[in-house]
């Protein structure tokens, strides 16, 4: 069964809901290591998506994500602006036309949405950045989907790699962006990104448990 | 907190809303996407020099829009980057015919939504350079982190590249001008305080009362280092020997390649000080600092450069570049050429800067 | 205590040389007694216009000594009036031999010092005036009172009375336009945070994390009521309509009489605000609040203004007369003329307040 | 046996002890409905009278008395700056040229110095200022002496009557300086000018005890 653009959209309503419960616990991340500013963006940028959502509900993925994408960008700023807008805005060109998503399509957009982050913020594996819970995300939904897992299974191991890779943030020193001017001081610390990617991965991957698992 | 606002969500919306009523002689400002412009913009035949990032360094940057310096500054929710529909709007506003200049602080997010906002624009048939400031040297390399921090040369650089507009200079020569700036600049900055985002709600960070943290950004973010608590004297010292004795600095930054028409990795190299040179000493304060201690810092700095054979020629002493309400100041350090000097003391006339008119 | 300062004894001192290195173009300092005089002083032929008080009012007043403001400013400790033998040196130094206007706060220790002040000069052959600024509608009686203080008026009276005197208006003319300004001027302040003295240690009160002092003066001392935390429109609105709906105050103040050679007893009337009056709006920081919050304050103040008939003609926006670091702000309302209209607007040249030159 | 200028000495420099001692004390009344500086004003005053000092120590007791009284003019400022110095300088006035006091000197002085106060302040009794605690002891003083009292019992009386009257200005409602200008708020607070006051007087009764009493 593939997954419809009804899905889709729920998934990015709860998205929004979950970014908005974590709002103040992404912020205090961020206040640790970087402005203090990461959960506030981020609320903020989801709630503007939601309201752009209702004029393209009946229109393809791409056009979804694109307008999701399009609007991080202008309301979320920072950092995280740029680079989750241009990861959504990346898997909404994978998923152009599309209505109905086999799970390759969605691996290529997740694979895509990397490859934007990579492409905009020049981040390397261990340099402490939403990089680190992302690339594992997309490894481990590759594998599952190639050892024939559900996409349900497949998004529950990439959700569980994010979640890792997260938490493998906590030792690493910061080598890109805000966090990378403390030096050693960012060791310890969780990364407010990596943290905020594991969250959207983790909806995600609910979402497809409930309807498909 | 305490804070002299309504809802934290409207902070920015009602400073612009402010700024507009009161200093409509010198600056307009445009809601959704945010921006603040040249009252008489745009000025036929001038390149437009922009510039933006977050709110809460006032008056940077929205204070220094007027003649002789901004052509439109684009202020970001507290503390954040702007985003680029801002910078796009705001180039297409104030842009003269002449091309516009993005003036950039090398943070993560404003150097990914100005390049965003200088393609978006491009696509749109405008011509835009991106010139980054990264003048903080309390970063220490540019391998291991996203490079030095645009902090105080960023004011002398809106200063002198906006002179430099307002004298004629076309797109390119104003784009070199400012990179030149941003390589004889250098700062230093401290807070014996933190401050408090209104939309956070709580201090960035906790300080003992005998604590210091040393090599801030402008962000309320923790510095390099935290330190028991020094004299005015020591602190100035230890600020301004980092800025003068700092070496030779090399590191890569993006810019715009127009022949090329692609984005290209430029080499940049920040000469240290030497004897002799002519520099523009710059106090600023974080914000919340009495205006009685700048003098004080000024004076010790004044002695130091002396010392080191450095000759000040102009001075810039108060807050320009803020973090809020934190206490704590920040040192730079401009080696002036006779050019920069001239176009320093050229007229400017903007809310948070003004002379000669 | 945390301050960017060496001992605390020596905040005064070493702020005084910090001014001297730091705007030598402008000012001169003299120590022993302490004052700071215009660097081009005397000018031949022109009034004297000289102020002070204690320091920690940054820029008030020694950042408003230059070309078209004050001749001198006599800065005291930290809060404590200076004293007669300041200001006597500072008038034999600046005496152009057109007389010297002293432009004195009302506060008992100011008023008192200035008058032996005022009694040394005449004893040596000086012309001296005393004009008295008490503009603080906070202090509603002056029966049971020392009278109201002299806060906001006095930034606009020195450059009002700064420019006249530049313009070649004689002693009197300028006394007049002082006293005219005076009683055409109204303020009132509010505090978020108390500050803290140097020489102190602690801070002057204590404030609630909910709580602010409203009807506060410039010395940290507290308030006149403590009330909840409320916003900022709230706040404004407070302020505005005690400076607005302020009614006629009667008072008498000493004044020396040229004619009979003595002090006498003036009685003088402020006639409060009526609709269609032209006024200059000025939004003032107490010195530690961000500059982002002022143009909340202002957007405020610029509705009630309209709805109340008052035209605002011209504005301040900015830090001007602060208690140190102390969080908080005071509006100034003044009731402008054509004359006052066109000395505001003539070029001025000081360390804090600059525009025309 | 006459009061000579040595123990005017000794009481000047007893007075300086007392007030620097006091320092924070007189301060921290004057952080309660002034603006805390009353105790670091009169301390820097009577430190540069001090100073003063040696170059007329063999002058009669009015240069003395107006050489500290122009002292504490220029260098304490504030309002305690010119009632302070006034009050040593019109005492000066009245034993110009005496190098041995009389109880009815001592009483002129004092006399002279409240009469410099009133004139220069305006206060009225009542206003809770140092004339509140000046008067009393005044008045205590000229009665003591009436009654045959010799100089120290006389001066006992004088700063009996001056603390007595510094602890009156408690309840009172400021009408004069700053703490007029917190209105009701004044209420309850000592008034740190008539303590300063009490303070020296309490010098001179000790003084005057230890050597004639
Ligand atoms: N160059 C980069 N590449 C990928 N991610 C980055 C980069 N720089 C920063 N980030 C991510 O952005 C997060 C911070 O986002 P946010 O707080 O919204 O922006 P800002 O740092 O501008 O305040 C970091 O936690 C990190 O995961
Ligand atoms: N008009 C006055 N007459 C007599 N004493 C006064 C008067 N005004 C103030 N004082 C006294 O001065 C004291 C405050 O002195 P000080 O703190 O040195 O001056 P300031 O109020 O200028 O800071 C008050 O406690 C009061 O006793
Ligand atoms: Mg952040
Ligand atoms: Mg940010
Ligand atoms: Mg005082
Ligand atoms: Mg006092």
């Amino acid at each position: 069964m593939p997954v419809t653009t009804q899905d889709l959209l729920t998934c990015l309503h709860r998205m929004a809901e979950v970014i908005e419960a974590n709002r103040e616990y992404l912020t205090a991340l961020d206040a640790a290591i970087g402005d203090a500013d990461h959960g506030i963006n981020m609320d903020r940028g989801f709630k503007a998506a939601l309201k752009r959502l209702p004029p393209v509900e009946d229109k393809d993925a791409g056009t979804i994500l694109k307008t999701v994408g399009v609007a991080l960008v202008s309301t979320v700023g920072g950092a995280g602006g740029p680079l989750y807008g241009t990861a959504f805005m990346q898997a909404g060109t994978v998923l152009g036309g599309k209505y109905e998503l086999e799970p390759q399509d969605v691996l290529a957009a997740l694979d895509a949405a990397l490859q934007g982050v990579v492409m905009r913020g020049k981040a390397n594996l261990g340099d402490k950045t939403m990089v680190d819970a992302l690339t594992p995300a997309v490894n481990a939904l590759r594998e599952a989907l190639q050892n024939g897992a559900n996409i349900a299974d497949a998004l529950e191991q990439a959700a569980l790699a994010a979640e890792q890779g997260m938490k493998d943030t906590i030792p690493m020193l910061a080598k890109k962006g805000r966090a990378s001017y403390l030096g050693e001081r960012s060791i310890g610390h969780q990364d407010p990104g990596a943290t905020s990617t594991y969250l959207l991965l983790r909806v995600m991957a609910d979402v497809a448990r409930e309807k498909y698992g | 907190m305490k804070k002299l606002i309504n809802r934290p969500e409207d902070v920015v919306k009602e400073e612009l809303e402010g700024i507009a009523l009161a200093f409509p002689d010198m600056v307009k400002v445009h809601f959704d996407p945010n921006f603040i412009y040249r009252a008489d913009a745009p000025v036929r035949g001038k390149v437009a020099v922009i510039s933006g990032g977050g709110s809460g360094h006032e008056p940077m940057h929205g204070g220094f829009v007027g003649v002789g310096m901004l052509d439109a500054a684009c202020p970001g929710q507290v503390f954040t980057s702007p985003t680029p529909d801002q910078m796009l709007e705001a180039a297409k506003m104030v842009d003269g015919g002449a091309g516009v200049l993005y003036i950039v602080k090398n943070y993560t997010g404003d150097v990914m939504n100005f390049e965003m906002a200088a393609d978006m624009a491009r696509a749109e048939g405008l011509r835009v350079l991106n010139i980054l400031i990264d003048d903080d040297v309390a970063v220490k390399d540019s391998l291991y982190t996203a490079g030095r921090r645009g902090v105080g040369t960023t004011v002398l650089a809106e200063k002198i590249c906006g002179a430099a507009a307002e004298r004629g200079y076309d797109l390119r020569r104003v784009a070199d001008l400012c990179r030149r700036v941003n390589i004889n600049g250098r700062s230093m900055g401290m807070a014996l305080t933190p401050c408090t985002v209104p939309m956070a709600g709580k201090p960035t960070f906790e300080l003992a009362e005998d604590e210091m943290e040393v090599g801030i950004g402008i962000h309320g973010e923790p510095g390099r280092e935290r330190m028991k608590l020094k004299t005015a004297d020591e602190i100035t010292e230890m600020l301004a020997i980092s800025i003068i004795e700092d070496p030779e600095y090399r590191r890569t930054v993006r810019e715009f390649d127009e022949e090329k028409g692609e984005w290209v990795d430029v080499e940049l190299v920040d000469p240290p000080f030497r004897r002799g040179d002519r520099v523009l000493a710059f106090v600023n304060s974080m914000g919340g600092t009495p205006d009685i201690e700048l003098p004080i810092i000024y004076r010790k700095l004044h002695e130091i450069c002396e010392k080191k054979g450095l000759i000040i020629v102009r001075r810039l002493i108060g807050r320009y570049i803020t973090s809020l309400e934190m206490q704590g100041c920040s040192i730079t350090l401009l080696r002036m050429d006779d050019e920069m000097i001239d176009l320093w003391d050229a007229p400017v006339k903007t809310p948070g800067l003004r002379w000669g008119i």
